[in-house]
């Protein structure tokens, strides 16, 4: 009992001890890196076991937090809360899974600074968890907020040329949206005299209020997303960024987004969310369109995926902003997916970029000649890209625009065109990369994926591919707190009218 | 208008004719002496207002110590002041708008002053008209207000110590007195006393 | 008490002002600043004693004796620091105190 | 039983996928094909009975596992065997499992061949997903599948630019019509409530009244749901306006292009509309419009036929036309004629192509029939096989009797249903199909005299050593022969004879509209006539351009230069398609991202906010100008602002 | 009339500043006649008796108000003297591996800074605005002296000159304003004014006197537009002491103009409030921008502070306990930021130069990890980031200025907070972006320490001191309410 109801701790501060260990290992050559590799690797594949044994506990039908810890805190006014539901407990698991990748994605291809890299990454992976799993308003905001130091440096100090601009636009871009939360939530905590966010959710804010906080929180959640048109600092962030940094953002830290909007904005300003859902519809849908052309035209690899990506963020808004079972389930099986397909897709360019140091996809092609194995997990991780069916890219997608259709058709129909591109700059990228005939000299010795790079690629393939055709794991998980979460938002739309004095 | 009025009317007229001469006086010189003008026509104002001590205070430790002071100064750093720039008044329009701004709201607080009966039932301090300023004003500045005129002796500490450590210096080449030497000197030691026979001189 | 309170305060805002002006559009040497900062202590010590009357407070007096006291150590410590900083750059102009800026 | 038929091809395609290079290229190859011709004998054992036996029986469904389930979406994998998916069971497995065996001979040299097989296989498990689905998204599935296996197969040979680019196009355009088959999906769900066939079906009768109001205009929802699967069903099918790709396809090896763009995955289309007849038949309008475009292509992609000079590209838009004839069935309401041609089409369509394929593996790769000539002598099974395609193409049977080749019978079906539909859209229909077997003829007999007749015009030593394919490769054109010969009096009860026979066929899995079958039956003998004039006449007039008197076409071509080049250039289609959607994305994705994104949004907006933070900056600092004036000023200022604003905004005046 | 000094033992509130004065003495009597190398012994002598009186009113607290209304120890004077007294010590350690360069070697410099901190403990208790004046000029002249200390240094000298002219304008400021409070309410002690101010209306009169006399505390805390001294003395004035100035002066003058608010001025909280948010937005958005242009690490930290003292009027602005309670912790935390940063600053020193500007600082993380990893903690907390202590600062104000319901300053001071980071960010850019240009001598271990232990206490803020530092504060402010 004491470790299932300190097991959300014990995740989410894990990485940070290993961080304190690779700190202290000592000396700076080869033999400390290895080690120091190592620990990183070890605590990050020890995290995701208990991640997964925490899934493995989590009892999909209750659909209140599980593994609650409430403990006052600082100055009874932030505490201490932890606790999973069924919309953030896999989140925590795709963290989990997402690290050891990154970390081997970076394995050989780090060589400065291998210390302050690890340590970067573990502790990011903590304030990564800890958004999560945390039930508390200001350290929600912590983690949130805090995730932006050691991505800034991810970038900075291992990135590419352009590093120092690209750092700066994600740490401007997120600062400035979130800021804005900050007063969001201490204005919550005014009105409704406390931070927990099991009894947020149960506050019904005056519809005006709402307006307001609803405008804040989209503020950081959609730079977060990253939605159109505040997605400017992505293309640069994942050019910029080493591999590892690139998969993190696209794996996870977009989520942070979407995992906002599910449990803030909508479950805690519904009138709020009900009155900007066409808003949110628009710019989501141009997103898919807008993105997607612009990627059609790309001609760095990392960016081409980084448009798409936010073309399939816009995906996961307008999910989310339906505030229909199909729409929820569906953005949140978008997120999961998006998470390991997109960290896929950029171990992908990560390991061809180790081999040649370009990403202009010019300098490719016909890589199916020597890199067979290659050309097959980026076939399958484009397909999923596209939103195959039988991918898991394609349940999420299916479910959402499903759940758009029943709200808007025209939306629907505008966003089911982004099928149609997104089938088109996928193609296009593969096959100017893999495909055609093996011409350029730099290409002719180029070698097919190592162990390591197989460890990384492998098991991620194996998801990609099961659920697509078994998405039941996840949905099982999901369903009952969404049924609930969408009730409980249908329930209490226009309920905020009522005027309800301050504490 | 009472003499006492007239008296009041000279001494702030000529206080502010000084004052304006102060700033404007293109001889710091001529600006210190202007400024003990304005001191003494100030230690006027005090007087009419029954201030006597401060007025002597005024008169002495201004006068007396600061604006000499001044004068030291402005003697010793030996500046050529026909060198010195004349004042670029590019600013004067602006500079003139806002000070008289400032000038009319500090006159509007001038005429809205009223006595508040509150204010004047709840005086700590009375002034008892029975005895001298001096006296009153030693009664409460050495029982009362002792720890304020305590302070005020460690701030003039400070200014002493300040100017010690700023401006003294102990360069190797200076010949300086050492009053300690002069005393403690022996004279068996210093003065020989030889005596020279007479068309012989010293060797 | 014969003089209105209102005198002594225009009086002490006009010295006030004229001190204020001497600090800020004066662009000939650092020691006219010191006076001007004389002037303006002046005319608190006029609204002080002035108040002081008008209430029938000697409390007013008090705290004029201790600006003087404080005047004088600032009037030392100020002339202290120009001498420094003559010795330094041997100018008091006020148009020489700008090194450091921006 | 139908789980082997359906996994048999995957676990194939694994084998030769993942191990492929283990265990060798003859391993796979037998692997794969052995597999599937299991699966075709099992897919007959299920097919016979029902054809000839008990007929129909009750529906079978076969749980794999759960799929997507959410709300009130509960889609699970479900193996579905009915009549309709026993007639696609015997089409895809018999012509794949042939397409296999004939791939051994075929790709004999190929140095990848054991993934061309794990490919073939996959296609065939994709296709089996279609076919056997038991809702409109594991068809999705299956139809997105087979997509995908067509892309990498028609971009089998990766090297050449030209395969890529006809992948990709394959790709895009059928997307462009699942994107109308997902809305229909979406929308299908919204006004039925469920996604289930059978759910589905039965809910079609309470949404008939349901309308949506498109721009002020109110509109039967159920027959956009059908317009938008149509859709779909175009894009896979090949018809009118999304037809682009198809040709290009032929880029793929010729075994591909047999089993995929003409015996199966392009009449996934026609399967779709006749697994959805409840929805579509429910919506007159939607069947019209079924019926036009079905009738359109027909006649479209016959004309451009005409000129063709790639022996493929022929065949690939006589399939293009052949896929109109279905649709016009199916648009007529005679959805067991659209399949009974499905059916006879496969097997002489697939030989045609592999036929084509012989001739070409013969000429060493060479395409073009005007190079070609006077093969007869030298491959002259392969010549016989083509002809028995050709007359099975062309209809050739006699009207009223029982004497015919497949083709004559289904298509013969469909004109007189077309025929039989009332309104200006039949007599539209019937005319435009009509006028299509006349080309069809000709172009089919252009095809092979110019193939095979006449002097060669091929180089001497090509012609010299063309020689017969080997065995494996003749070995299913002889099955197919067979078929092509006997499938259409063999079956032409079960899908268009009486009406019992069809009901005891079909069962429940399809609607029977028995007024048009009595109609189609009973129209007068003019036009029971019709197709077989017009496929003498097409006879005739090929025999004598290219035969008898061969400078026709020359001449023909110079006088009417530019019906020559429209026809030749596919109604310029591609250059219209090319100027209108491909080059204008390019263009917008450019403009968008230099203009939009990169000046707009970055430059302009976030940039130039930091560089309006940057001059106020400037102008901050160079306030502090290190002038002690302007210090004391600052402060001033600061004194007389607060005061002001005391004494305005305070109320102390 | 007369004293309340009745016996010994009633001057017990006041043993602290006695202590220290006394010490005082004594250090200046050591220092006159004993031989000069002992000044770095008296910097300790000094040091240990900060410390011992942080002890004293620690484990001894006496409160009380004594000398006749003038002197007032309360919870919120401990709490306000304690965080004085360890920034003066800790500025003192600050100083000694430098003491040579910067000219701080004489014995006169502990002695100065003793005075200054005796002045600043008496600006927090003043309950009278004479008691305010002496303990300000205390205070005052002492740093004007400190500022100008390194004799040769012109820029140390022109500091001086600079903070001593402008000092004493705002000083005339302070006391015009004194003066008008004086004549209308006819006291000088707080919680009389107030009593005055509550019974009858606001004049103009009080009004003005209550501007002018924030005007002139406002020049203590260098809040705009009566900040411009800061930068140009900050660079100016030796580093070490640039650390003091930004340390204890500024937070005592911060608790002074706490007390004079709500103890003397509260019946008319909407007059101050307006002129707090004034002053608070001012300087928010006026650092914020100016810290973009600087590149002498002193400037920018001047900014920086100024930035700050923005961000603490803030909660100062909601007038409330919890907002007052936000600026004591902001304080307490600002102090660990600006010390560890200044003791970063002072350990780095190549071809005995010590770094001034920041691109001195290029490849910092490459050739002084530590250090390096330190400023970078130090930067990311100033600009307020969670989970660092600077956040928690930010947090405790906001919430009060959001429970005050004062909107519009909370978006522009977040958005503010949004653009300065842009300056500390560059810091961090230069250290561990770009290439190593410096080699760095070896690190003082005192300096480390002090890095460490502020690095530490940043880091670690809502584990460790997060929670008990804000029930102190909480017990400390509300003596005031």
């Amino acid at each position: 009992m004491i470790f299932a109801n300190n097991i959300l701790t014990i995740i989410t501060f894990l990485p940070l001890l290993g961080a304190l260990f690779v700190m202290i290992v000592p000396g700076n050559d080869r033999l400390a890196y290895a080690n120091i590799k190592r620990i990183a690797l070890v605590t990050t594949l020890v995290t995701f076991a208990l991640t997964l044994v925490m899934w493995s506990m989590f009892d999909p039908q209750n659909t209140s937090f599980q593994f609650v810890q409430n403990h006052e805190w600082i100055g009874n006014v932030i505490g201490y809360r932890m606790g999973v539901d069924g919309i953030s407990v896999l989140f925590v698991v795709l963290t989990g899974l997402l690290m050891p990748m990154a970390i081997l994605a970076g394995w050989d291809s780090v060589t400065k600074r291998v210390r302050e890299y690890m340590i970067a990454f573990l502790v990011l992976e903590t304030l990564m968890l800890g958004v999560f799993t945390t039930l508390d308003l200001a350290m929600f905001y912590v983690f949130f907020e805090g995730g932006l130091i050691p991505m800034f440096l991810i970038i900075g100090i291992w990135g590419g040329k352009n590093r120092v601009q690209a750092s700066y636009k994600f740490f401007f871009y997120t600062f400035v949206g979130s800021v804005l939360m900050l007063l969001a939530i201490m204005a919550m905590y005014w009105y409704a005299g406390t931070l927990d966010i099991t009894k947020l959710l149960k506050v019904q804010f005056p519809p005006e209020m709402q307006i307001w906080l609803w405008i804040a929180f989209f503020a950081s959640f959609a730079v977060k997303m990253p939605m159109w048109p505040f997605h400017r600092w992505l293309p640069e962030a994942h050019v910029q960024a080493p591999t590892a940094g690139s998969v993190i953002l696209a794996a996870i830290l977009l989520k942070m987004g979407g995992y906002g909007f599910l449990r803030f904005s909508l479950p805690m300003f519904p009138d709020a969310s009900l009155y900007f859902a066409d808003f949110v519809f628009f710019l989501s849908v141009a997103a898919i369109i807008i993105t997607s052309l612009i990627a059609l035209v790309q001609t760095d690899i990392k960016k081409l995926i980084a448009y798409s990506s936010v073309a399939h963020m816009g995906f996961v808004t307008m999910g989310i902003f339906t505030a229909n079972v199909y729409g929820i389930e569906g953005a949140i099986f978008q997120m999961i997916s998006h998470g390991f397909i997109s960290g896929a897709l950029f171990i992908s360019v990560g390991v061809i970029y180790d081999r040649m140091h370009t990403r202009e996809i010019l300098a490719y092609g016909g890589l199916v000649e020597k890199m067979p194995k290659y050309a097959f997990a980026f076939m399958v991780f484009t397909m999923a890209n596209v939103g195959l069916p039988g991918t898991s890219g394609f349940v999420g997608e299916f479910l959402v625009l499903i759940a758009i259709f029943q709200v808007n058709v025209w939306f629907a129909a505008v966003a089911t065109l982004g099928v149609i591109l997104s089938a088109a700059y996928a193609l296009w990228l593969y096959r100017r990369v893999i495909f055609g005939a093996l011409t350029k000299e730099s290409l002719k010795s180029i070698l097919d994926m190592n162990p390591r790079e197989m460890a990384v690629i492998v098991p991620l393939l194996i998801l990609t591919i099961l659920f697509g055709f078994y998405p039941a794991p996840i949905l099982d998980t999901i369903a009952p707190s969404v049924e609930a979460l969408v009730n409980q938002i249908s329930q209490s739309v226009g309920m905020g009218a009522e005027p309800i004095l301050p504490h | 208008m009472t003499l006492t009025l007239f008296f009041f009317y000279l001494f702030s007229t000529v206080l502010i004719a000084s004052a304006v001469m102060v700033v404007a006086s293109r001889n710091p010189v001529h600006s210190v002496l202007f400024l003990i003008l304005a001191f003494f026509n100030a230690a006027g104002l005090f007087l009419i207002a029954g201030a006597e001590f401060l007025a002597m205070v005024l008169v002495i430790v201004y006068v007396g110590a600061v604006a000499v002071l001044f004068l030291f100064v402005v003697m010793m750093l030996d500046i050529d002041f026909a060198k010195m720039r004349k004042g670029i008044l590019q600013y004067m329009p602006i500079g003139a708008f806002i000070g008289i701004i400032l000038f009319l709201e500090l006159v509007l607080v001038a005429g809205s002053w009223i006595m508040l009966p509150e204010i004047a039932s709840s005086s700590a301090m009375p002034i008892d008209n029975s005895i001298s300023n001096t006296k009153a004003l030693g009664q409460v500045l050495y029982t009362r207000y002792v720890f304020l005129f305590q302070g005020a002796g460690i701030i003039l500490l400070i200014a002493m110590i300040g100017a010690i450590v700023l401006t003294l210096h102990h360069k190797p080449n200076v010949k300086r007195q050492d009053i300690a030497d002069q005393v403690a000197r022996d004279p068996k030691k210093a003065v020989e006393v030889v005596k020279v026979k007479s068309g012989e001189g010293l060797q | 008490m014969e003089i209105e309170i209102g005198h002594y305060l225009v009086v002490g805002a006009i010295l006030f002002t004229i001190g204020v002006f001497g600090i800020f559009l004066n662009r000939k040497n650092v020691i006219i600043i010191l006076m001007s900062i004389e002037l303006i202590l002046l005319a608190v010590n006029i609204n002080f004693v002035g108040f002081s009357a008008s209430l029938n407070d000697i409390a007013g007096q008090v705290f004029a004796l201790l600006i003087l006291t404080v005047a004088a150590a600032e009037a030392a410590i100020g002339l202290a620091i120009l001498v420094v900083f003559f010795r330094n750059r041997n100018s008091i102009s006020v148009d020489d105190v700008n090194v450091m800026k921006g | 039983m139908i789980q082997a038929i359906v996994f048999f091809p995957l676990i194939g395609a694994l084998i030769a996928g993942f191990f492929g290079h283990k265990i060798g290229h003859r391993a796979s190859e037998i692997i794969t094909s052995g597999l599937l011709v299991a699966a075709a004998i099992l897919s007959w054992i299920i097919f016979i009975p029902i054809a000839f036996g008990s007929g129909a029986g009750e529906v079978v469904k076969v749980e794999i596992m759960r799929w997507v389930q959410v709300g009130d979406l509960d889609l699970r994998w479900i193996l579905r065997l009915d009549t309709l998916t026993a007639v696609m069971l015997v089409v895809v497995t018999s012509v794949s499992s042939l397409v296999h065996i004939y791939s051994i001979g075929y790709m004999a040299d190929d140095p990848s061949r054991s993934r061309f097989f794990a490919y073939l296989s996959l296609f065939t498990f994709a296709m089996l997903m279609l076919v056997t689905a038991d809702n409109m998204l594991q068809m999705f599935f299956g139809w997105e599948g087979v997509g995908l296996a067509s892309y990498l197969l028609i971009g089998f040979w990766y090297k050449k630019p030209s395969a890529n680019a006809a992948a990709i196009k394959a790709f895009v355009v059928n997307r462009v019509g699942d994107f109308g088959f997902a809305l229909g999906i979406f929308g299908a769900f919204v006004l039925l409530g469920s996604i289930d066939f059978d759910t589905a079906f039965s809910a079609v009768d309470g949404a008939k009244s349901v309308s949506v109001s498109f721009f002020g205009a109110e509109l039967d929802a159920l027959t956009i749901v059908a317009l938008l699967l149509f859709m779909g069903a175009m894009g896979k099918s090949a018809q009118f306006l999304l037809h682009t790709w198809l040709p290009d396809a032929m880029e793929g090896p010729t075994p591909v292009s047999a089993l995929i763009h003409a015996a199966t995955m392009v009449t996934a289309g026609v399967f779709m509309v006749a697994r959805l007849s409840p929805i579509f038949d429910a919506s007159p309008f939607a069947m019209s419009v079924v019926l036009i475009v079905g009738a359109i292509t027909a006649f479209f992609a016959a004309t451009v036929g005409l000129v063709q000079n790639d022996i493929k590209r022929v065949i690939a838009y006589s399939t293009c036309s052949q896929l109109g004839y279905m649709f016009v069935a199916l648009g007529a309401g005679a959805y067991t004629a659209g399949i009974f041609h499905l059916f006879t089409h496969a097997f002489f369509k697939a030989l045609l192509f592999l036929g084509a394929g012989s001739v070409i593996h013969a000429m060493h790769h060479e395409q073009d029939m005007r190079k070609m000539g006077g093969l007869r002598k030298k491959i002259p099974l392969t010549y016989a096989m083509m002809l028995i395609g050709t007359l099975a193409l062309t209809g050739v049977g006699i009207p009223g009797t029982s004497f015919g080749f497949a083709g004559f019978f289904s298509k013969d079906s469909i004109i007189e249903a077309a025929y039989a539909v009332d309104g200006w859209q039949g007599t539209f229909a019937f005319w435009s199909l009509v006028i299509a077997a006349l080309f069809t003829s000709f172009y089919s007999w252009r095809l092979i005299h110019m193939t095979f007749h006449g002097k060669t015009r091929a180089e001497q030593h090509t012609y010299e050593k063309a020689h017969e394919s080997p065995i494996s490769m003749m070995m299913p054109l002889y099955l197919l022969a067979i078929g092509s010969v006997v499938a259409g009096f063999l079956f032409y009860d079960q899908f268009f004879g009486k009406e019992k026979y069809i009901e005891g066929f079909f069962g429940q899995s399809i609607i029977i509209s028995y007024a048009i079958i009595d109609a189609a039956h009973n129209v007068p003998t003019w036009v029971k006539w019709s197709a077989t004039y017009a496929m003498m006449l097409g006879f005739v007039t090929a025999l004598w351009m290219y035969m008898l008197a061969p400078s026709v076409p020359n001449k023909l071509a110079k006088a009417t230069p530019f019906l020559y080049r429209f026809l030749l250039n596919k109604w310029y289609f591609d250059e219209l398609y090319d100027a209108i959607f491909v080059r204008p994305s390019f263009r917008i994705g450019n403009y968008l991202w230099k203009k939009m994104d990169d000046k707009l949004i970055d430059d302009m907006i976030v940039e130039g906010l930091g560089r309006r933070v940057k001059s106020i900056t400037g102008r901050v600092v160079k306030m502090q100008s290190g002038y002690l004036y302007h210090y004391a000023f600052a402060m001033l200022i600061g004194i007389a602002a607060l005061l002001t604003w005391m004494v305005v905004a305070g109320g102390l005046i | 009339m007369n004293s309340d000094i009745i016996s010994f033992s009633s001057l017990a509130p006041i043993f602290p500043e006695l202590i220290l004065t006394i010490g005082a003495f004594a250090i200046l009597m050591a220092g006159v006649f004993m031989k000069k190398q002992v000044s770095a012994s008296l910097v300790g002598v000094a040091i240990g008796l900060l410390v011992a009186v942080a002890a004293l009113i620690l484990v001894f607290p006496s409160d009380g108000v004594i000398l006749n209304g003038g002197f007032i120890q309360d919870s919120f004077a401990r709490y306000m003297k304690v965080l004085v007294l360890a920034g003066s010590a800790f500025a003192l350690v600050l100083s000694l591996s430098s003491a040579n360069e910067n000219a701080l070697d004489k014995f006169e410099y502990p002695v100065l800074i003793l005075f200054a901190t005796i002045g600043m403990m008496i600006m927090i208790s003043a309950n009278d605005l004479m008691s305010l004046y002496i303990g300000l000029e205390m205070q005052a002249l002492s740093l004007y002296i400190i500022a100008a200390m390194k004799r040769e240094s012109s820029k140390a000298s022109e500091a001086g000159l600079k903070y001593f002219v402008l000092g004493a304008l705002s000083s005339g400021m302070l006391l015009y304003g004194a003066s008008l409070v004086y004549g209308f309410t006819g006291q000088t002690q707080l919680d009389e004014i107030a009593k005055i101010i509550a019974l009858g209306d606001r004049s103009i009169g009080l009004v003005f006197g209550l501007v002018f006399l924030l005007a002139g505390l406002s020049f203590k805390i260098s809040a705009v537009p009566f900040h411009m001294w800061t930068p140009d003395v900050y660079e100016g004035a030796p580093t070490p002491v640039t650390a003091f100035f930004a340390s204890a002066p500024k937070i005592a003058a911060l608790a002074l103009l706490i007390r004079v608010v709500t103890q003397g001025f509260e019946p008319i909280s909407s007059d101050w409030q307006q002129v707090i948010i004034f002053l608070s937005i001012a300087s928010m958005v006026l650092a914020a921008f100016a810290g973009i242009g600087q590149k002498n690490l002193k400037r920018l930290i001047a900014y920086s502070s100024i930035g700050h003292i923005g961000f603490a009027l803030v909660g100062l602005s909601a007038g409330s306990l919890v907002g007052v309670q936000g600026v004591a912790i902001y304080m307490a935390i600002y102090l660990t930021m600006t010390l560890g940063l200044f003791a970063a600053i002072l350990s780095l020193k190549y071809d005995n130069i010590y770094v001034e500007d920041v691109s001195d600082l290029a490849g910092l993380a490459q050739t002084r990890p530590f250090v390096a990893a330190m400023i970078a903690v130090f930067m990311f907390s100033l600009i307020g980031l969670p989970p660092l202590a600077g956040f928690f600062a930010k947090w405790h104000v906001f919430l009060a200025a959001i429970e005050a319901q004062l909107f519009v300053l909370a978006v522009i001071g977040v958005l503010a907070s949004a653009i300065g980071a842009f300056y500390y960010l560059r810091v961090i850019k230069t250290m561990y972006f770009d290439e190593p240009v410096h080699q760095f001598a070896p690190i003082p271990g005192e300096l480390r320490f002090i890095m460490g232990i502020a690095g530490f206490l940043i880091i670690t803020y809502y584990l460790t001191v997060g929670a008990p530092l804000a029930n102190i504060a909480r017990s400390a402010v509300s003596s005031l309410f």
